[in-house]
């Protein structure tokens, strides 16, 4: 099968400035793929990349193994769900949603017709004669959606669409578009910075930092086995132990990473620390225990004692939990 | 918020000062009905309306009147598509001599307008170009572009600039999104910039007696008028009705670009 | 020099002085266009000129085919080449001319003649009859500062010729006051003279609130400003006694200066038929008489003033000052090369930038 | 599915659309050709062409231009009745200037921060309607208004603060025999006219400031005249400098008002117009004209350092 | 102890919008006092009220005691940190943050050396010549924190102040704030509509639904046990139970509320349902279960097996983790 989008050593340099340098990527047809990483880091330059908005420095895109150097935006079987949605302010709903049915010439009724399919796909019947302005932000969101997807594109590209919405708002839309990613079997492209939503929507992800491409796998691989310290401290709130750490914990002298989840208070232990910080996140407690140079984060679940601030405690953790990482 | 409230000198400087704004329309007016008809006494003499039934049957107005609204029309013309262009490069990428590029937008009004009308003259004058209604143009569409240009880059940087990545996204070549996207949401502003480059080409006099040979446009016959008084009150009266007929187009400016910031009205 | 005259173009564009090319527009008695439109199927386009100066440029730049020029102008126009030389055989009524100005140095250069004679007359002084019960006798009272016989200074309430050639009137002014200067003729001033002249115009400045340029606006400042004497032209003199505005004007003891105009024609005229038939109809003496009349100028044709073709009279014509043509100083270009040796006298170019120079307080 | 990745080019559009994105340097050259030759060619070309004549001369006779490369003219130009009118112009312009940002800022003010819904619109229209009623009329309207015997001499003996006109008539410099003949007249009608191109660019900057800048002034304990000083003004600042472009300028080119209202002395416009007009004297028109345009060059320069052109 | 504020039946009403309704609301001194609620709630509008911005339609506002009626806001003794920062453009961050000493007067030197000390506290030494153009959002955030701070107010009054913030810079910043609050025992009004930033910063928070408080106490009391339903649903992601559910789970027939992470899966139960959504969380793996016409929630803990969606099963939970509630 061929991929659905891939990137042969693609480079994209603004001057000075590697916004996204040297990436190799595939993404599978189907597939809902998670771009990740700090602000910065060339999430939305790789995302213009297979739209057409940028061209690639140095390398080759290929979208359904066809190299598309030479093929500008607006003929790419592409389309993108825009940060700020872009929706065209002049038009209604139902214009908006059939515009691309319009430039490519089909009749009035006919993509009328259609962008009430796609509005009820989206849950927005009977919204077609308002104007953008009339509408939440998530109403505009799932406009923005049907709008892209009206005409049938092969890879939906959706560039932080839950940024702007409030966080009740934000998981709600979540689960609507993993449903429709499902439903329609599209391989969607996902940027965030996020980590939960990258972590609990993607199928695959790719974290990025400073324009490359820092770890690339499953939720399940970069959140258990995070490969540098970088991608540790991003995606989890992982604890990052340095090497003298995690030799006192038993393991090899390398730096390693720790989930907050599979490490506990004990009594006694190799490690201890004077408990500096408590944040109740309702399933449980968190508490933050300097050892040393080294912070380090335990979850205390909800019901059991926690130790006051300023106490000192040891902690304990699953030794299978302990995971190493490469020196980057 | 509760300190909110404008502080009564604030009140009377503000309305002072428009008042101050329209002290001298209000004897435009009041002249305009006087009885006596060369030079201006205060308090008037007597008061009349036959100087509206005079102007009107002043064959010598209608002229300049048509030769001002013409130029105007064909100035306004020019200078929208020149300044919608140049604000459509403006607002791409930056490139090499974008300040250069800004800086010679405004200059035909930064600069006086004497010296826009003596340098163009100058050029007829070396180049051999006869005075005629394009010469008028010329000179009134360099200072309009401007205005137009003004207008249009506010719009064009209020504008989500996404909307027209969007709109060739969703598969629109350069022309439908022009068509559909950029001239829909520009549209207010662009109609606005050019209005008011109407209303300024229409009242421009400083200009136009250097580029306007013997021709006469409306504000030169009213100061040809105005210096040789013959039924004086009839200047008044076509003030009165430009002002009258000024006072929709401005109004509907308004409301088109309000929020916006671009309405500022520009230099002669 | 054209040899003789074909179809009329249609039109002929005309520089001329305010007042001086009139179509009934401003009173209805006074039109000597209309008729020669009809009559010629020449259509006459005016532009008027405030200054001399405002003439020369307007000539310089072109377009037109005639202009009303004054003496100050003429002798420029011909220097620049501006003008052509006229054929007087196409000009039938060449023959009326006064004699006095048939060969008058302003258009005849050489034996040759480069305009037709048009009209002539003094730089009068305008006055308030209010504030001046009897006639003013001197110039001094928009020279000197003094209490008029109102009882009010004179300051801010006297104007002057806003024009270099205003020099002059000072130059005459000192001619008769300081005689002690030596000046022979105000057109003619050596460094000393022109120098004692200017001191004059500056010590003028203090009581001169405005000068005036434009005819028109000089009759606003009479009416609304306070002004109650100025140098002006019998134009505005007859103009605002027509509107019952007390004033009078006169030629003080100093005599006056004064105008001398020509009809001249461009060089590069484009409508050389009809600027001839013009010529030859400036020369009709109802169109001179009327024109004497109106604008308060003496007729380039003297019958214009005896034949009762036009509204002048022999009385009018001698009020004009048609008997005083010795006393009046015509306008003439000031040039280096005077009476009193090659380079002795100061030129009109020194003239224009010293008088803006004493507009300006300086 | 049988839809591919690449959708096949239709027409000219869609060709044209793939050059213009492939060499986007083309599509910036179409939009910017015809304004930069417009400007370029007819209005640089025109400048240069003025310059030129600065740099000739006029034969002092008979007026006509000779063009041959000199100095002279510019020799003329430092001439002390010259630079009079150059000094003159300046400090005109100036206080020009200054008066009008001080009359526009509680128009400006008032307009920007308080005025609401209708009474917004009538404040624009309040501003605009004067701005394009006929600029003549409007200062032989002016004219009329100060004459010795005009409106304001009535309504100042009728009130009896006739005195105070006569004061400012023997303020040294500002004499004359009534406001109409002397400078302080021409600086009235200056203001004036000029007043609108002032307000709009400065209520355009006012209403940029945020108000929780003004809430967090005086959340910090400012007092309204502290946060005036320190926050309103500092912030209103580009729109002052983009409005005082145009009074400026305006004031150094014009030749209309110091030809009507005022003592006959000359300005920089009014030279300009009678040296090339009246005159004949382009040459020495020129090099007068070069001065405004110098002046404003510095002027431009220095106010695109204070980011006043954003607010134009 | 005099409460640092004090709301006693304080309304405000905008013509027809009621946007305060009756809120009585006492702070402690030093206390880190959250106010959450949707859009719209009226929580900027409480902030307003005492900051003095708004002055109350009916009820009486007392700040330590005393009644501030006729007191303007630059003469309360209370300062805020605005949501957008409101940082002035034209100065820079030292004259910013002297900006409230230089009103009352202090000099130069004394104050330039204040501003430091602020900067110093908030972790921006050096960057007292900087424009707040350029900083980046958590600077800015700091920038304003400082600012309010150097007026050694009482209260400090904080609307939104991460809302503008990414993810991971505003977990940093909730940890710094709250640690500044404890090392300078102000007291700080905190407004948010994000349900895990008030739950783990603040000591007590009132929760607000339409101008009204809909319950005041503790983190724990409001997550543990929501007063009504609309508190339930916003606040945890609770699964809220109607009364049908309620009684066949062993409770009486009225609303309650559990919490995922109180909720198991079992093999059989007196309720079951369809797994029509499955969420990988790093620290476990959300189950959404529908049964009739509920959804509900559970967390399965990382390291459990996971039911695939579709498959039935039932669920199962601690007893004293029910919690019923009121109508509302
Ligand atoms: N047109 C451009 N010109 C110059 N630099 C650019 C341009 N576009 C992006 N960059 C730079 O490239 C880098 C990557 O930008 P990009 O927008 O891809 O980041 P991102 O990962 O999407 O960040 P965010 O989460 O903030 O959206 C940044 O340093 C940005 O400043
Ligand atoms: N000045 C005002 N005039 C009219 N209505 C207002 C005004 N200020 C606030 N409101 C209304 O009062 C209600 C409460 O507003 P408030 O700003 O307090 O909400 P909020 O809880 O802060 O919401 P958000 O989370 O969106 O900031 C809203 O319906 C709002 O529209
Ligand atoms: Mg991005
Ligand atoms: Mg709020």
């Amino acid at each position: 099968m061929t991929p659905a989008v891939e990137f042969a050593n693609v480079s994209r340099h603004f001057g000075p400035v590697k916004a996204v340098d040297g990436v190799d990527l595939t993404i599978v047809e189907g597939s809902f793929f998670a771009m990740l990483g700090p602000s910065g880091s060339g999430k939305t330059t790789c995302l213009r990349l297979i739209s057409g908005f940028e061209k690639p420095t140095t390398g080759a895109i290929r979208i359904f193994g066809e190299d598309v150097s030479a093929t500008p935006p607006h003929l790419r079987n592409v389309n993108t769900v825009f940060q700020d949605y872009a929706l065209f302010p002049h038009m209604n709903v139902r214009d908006n949603v059939a515009y691309g049915l319009m430039v490519k010439g089909m009749g009035r009724a006919r993509r009328h017709a259609r962008a009430e399919e796609m509005l009820a796909l989206v849950k927005l019947e009977g919204y077609g004669d308002r104007k953008p302005a009339q509408l939440s932000g998530g109403q505009r969101q799932r406009v923005a959606l049907a709008r892209a997807l009206v005409n049938e594109p092969r890879v939906l590209l959706l560039d932080e669409p839950l940024g702007a919405l409030d966080l009740k708002l934000r998981e709600a839309m979540q689960d609507e578009l993993k449903a429709l990613q499902h439903k329609l079997g599209l391989t969607f492209v996902f940027v965030t910075h996020d980590q939960h939503e990258a972590l609990s929507m993607a199928d695959h992800l790719a974290v990025f930092n400073e324009g490359r491409i820092a770890q690339i796998g499953t939720p399940q691989d970069i959140y258990d086995r995070p490969a540098t310290r970088f991608v540790a401290d991003f995606v989890g709130s992982s604890n990052v132990l340095p090497p003298e750490l995690t030799r006192a914990l038993g393991g090899p002298a390398q730096w390693a990473s720790l989930r907050p989840e599979a490490t506990r208070l004990a009594q006694t232990g190799p490690v201890s620390g004077t408990v500096i910080a408590l944040r109740y996140l309702g399933a449980g407690t968190r508490v933050v225990i300097r050892a040393g140079e080294t912070e380090i984060a335990a979850l205390v679940p909800a019901g059991q004692p926690v130790p006051p601030e300023g106490t000192t405690t040891a902690i304990a953790f699953d030794r299978n939990a302990l995971h190493l990482m490469g020196t980057d | 918020m509760l300190s909110d409230r404008p502080s009564l000198l604030l009140k009377i400087t503000a309305i002072g000062g428009l008042l101050f704004l329209h002290l001298p329309i209000l004897f435009i007016f009041l002249y305009a009905f006087t009885t006596e008809e060369r030079t201006y006494q205060f308090p008037p003499p007597g008061l009349t309306l036959k100087w509206f039934a005079v102007a009107w049957n002043r064959a010598d107005i209608w002229p300049p009147l048509y030769l001002s609204l013409k130029v105007a029309a064909i100035a306004t013309v020019l200078a929208m598509i020149l300044g919608t262009l140049a604000a459509a490069a403006m607002s791409r990428a930056r490139f090499f001599g974008r300040d250069q590029l800004s800086l010679l937008i405004i200059l035909p009004i930064a600069l006086p307008g004497v010296i826009t009308g003596m340098s163009l003259r100058s050029a007829f004058g070396i180049m051999d170009i006869p005075f005629s209604t394009w010469t008028i143009v010329l000179g009134h569409a360099t200072f309009c572009i401007v205005i137009v240009y003004n207008n249009a880059v506010a719009r064009m940087r209020r504008l989500s600039g996404g909307i027209m990545e969007a709109s060739a996204d969703l598969g629109a070549n350069a022309f439908q999104t022009f068509r559909h996207v950029l001239l829909p949401n520009l549209g207010s502003a662009l109609l606005a910039g050019g209005m008011l480059a109407f209303a300024l080409s229409f009242d421009e006099v400083i200009v136009t007696t250097f580029t306007a040979g013997q021709q006469s446009t409306l504000p030169i016959w009213m100061l040809n008028e105005l210096v040789r008084p013959r039924q004086r009150p009839v200047t008044n009266v076509v003030a009165i009705v430009v002002f009258a007929a000024t006072f929709l187009p401005i109004l509907i400016a308004y409301y088109l670009t309000r929020g916006g910031s671009e309405t500022a009205g520009m230099g002669k | 020099q054209v040899t003789a005259i074909g179809a009329p173009e249609g039109q002929v564009n005309i520089v001329a002085w305010p007042g001086y090319i009139e179509r009934g527009e401003t009173m209805k008695e006074f039109d000597w266009v209309t008729k020669f439109e009809e009559s010629s199927g020449c259509k006459v386009n005016v532009k008027t000129a405030n200054t001399s100066d405002e003439m020369v440029a307007l000539m310089n730049e072109g377009g037109f085919d005639l202009v009303t020029a004054s003496g100050d102008a003429s002798l420029r126009l011909v220097a620049g080449d501006r003008v052509q030389p006229i054929n007087i055989d196409l000009i039938p009524s060449w023959s009326t001319v006064d004699d006095r100005l048939k060969n008058a140095p302003w258009h005849t250069v050489k034996g040759v003649h480069y305009g037709v004679p048009y009209m002539w007359g003094p730089n009068v002084l305008m006055y308030n009859t209010n504030v001046f019960p009897e006639p003013p006798t001197s110039w001094n009272v928009v020279f000197e500062e003094m209490t008029l016989p109102d009882g009010k200074s004179n300051k801010g309430r006297v104007q002057a010729y806003d024009g270099p050639i205003h020099v002059a009137d000072a130059a005459q002014y000192l001619m008769f006051h300081r005689p002690e200067l030596g000046i022979t003729s105000p057109y003619e001033l050596n460094e000393d003279q022109y120098k004692a002249a200017l001191d004059l115009l500056r010590q003028q400045r203090n009581l001169v609130s405005r000068y005036w340029h434009d005819a028109f606006i000089q009759m606003d400042d009479f009416k609304n400003e306070g002004v109650v004497a100025s140098g002006s032209w019998p134009f505005q003199v007859n103009l605002l006694k027509s509107e019952g505005q007390p004033v009078a004007s006169v030629i003080p003891q100093e005599g006056a200066t004064g105008w001398a105009d020509t009809t001249m024609m461009h060089v590069n005229a484009a409508n050389p038929n009809c600027a001839y038939l013009w010529m030859e109809h400036t020369l009709s003496s109802n169109l001179q008489s009327d024109l004497a009349v109106w604008f308060g100028a003496n007729p380039s044709v003297p019958a214009a003033c005896t034949d009762g073709r036009g509204m002048a009279t022999a009385e009018t014509c001698t009020a004009n000052g048609m008997d005083d043509f010795e006393k009046i100083r015509f306008w003439t270009t000031p040039v280096s090369n005077c009476s009193q040796g090659d380079g002795a006298c100061v030129p009109y170019y020194r003239w224009v930038s010293d008088y803006i120079g004493v507009i300006g307080g300086r | 599915m049988t839809v591919t990745a690449i959708l096949p080019a239709k027409g000219l559009a869609d060709r044209l659309t793939g050059t213009f994105w492939r060499r986007p340097g083309l599509l910036l050259l179409l939009l910017i050709a015809p304004p930069l030759l417009w400007l370029g060619v007819v209005y640089l070309g025109s400048l240069a062409a003025l310059l030129l004549q600065s740099f000739y001369s006029i034969d002092e006779f008979s007026g006509v231009v000779k063009e041959e490369f000199t100095l002279k003219t510019y020799a003329e130009l430092f001439r002390a009745q010259n630079l009079d009118i150059i000094i003159r112009t300046v400090v005109m312009a100036a206080a020009v200037t200054l008066a009008c940002a001080i009359l526009a800022f509680p128009i400006a003010y008032y307009a920007a921060r308080y005025a609401k819904g209708p009474w917004k619109a009538a404040f624009y229209l309040g501003v605009m309607l004067p701005l394009w009623s006929s600029y003549l009329v409007k200062v032989y309207a002016w004219k009329l208004i100060l004459a010795k015997e005009g409106v304001l001499t009535w309504a100042a003996s009728g009130t009896g603060t006739g005195f105070l006109i006569d004061g400012i008539l023997t303020i040294p410099g500002l004499e004359g025999s009534s406001l109409s003949t002397s400078p302080f007249g021409t600086f009235l009608v200056f203001v004036y006219i000029w007043l609108p191109y002032m307000i709009l660019p400065m209520q355009a900057a006012l209403e940029r400031v945020p108000t929780s800048m003004l809430e967090a002034s005086a959340d910090l304990g400012a007092t309204r005249g502290q946060t005036f000083r320190t926050v309103i003004l500092p912030l209103a600042l580009p729109g002052v400098i983009a409005g005082s472009i145009f009074t400026f300028s305006l004031t150094l080119g014009d030749y209309i008002i110091p030809q009507i209202v005022g003592n006959s002395s000359r300005f920089i416009g009014l030279a300009v117009y009678q040296l090339q007009g009246t005159a004949g004297n382009i040459p020495l028109a020129a090099a007068f004209a070069v001065v405004p345009i110098v002046i404003m060059l510095i002027y431009l320069t220095l106010a695109k350092r204070a980011g006043a052109f954003d607010a134009l």
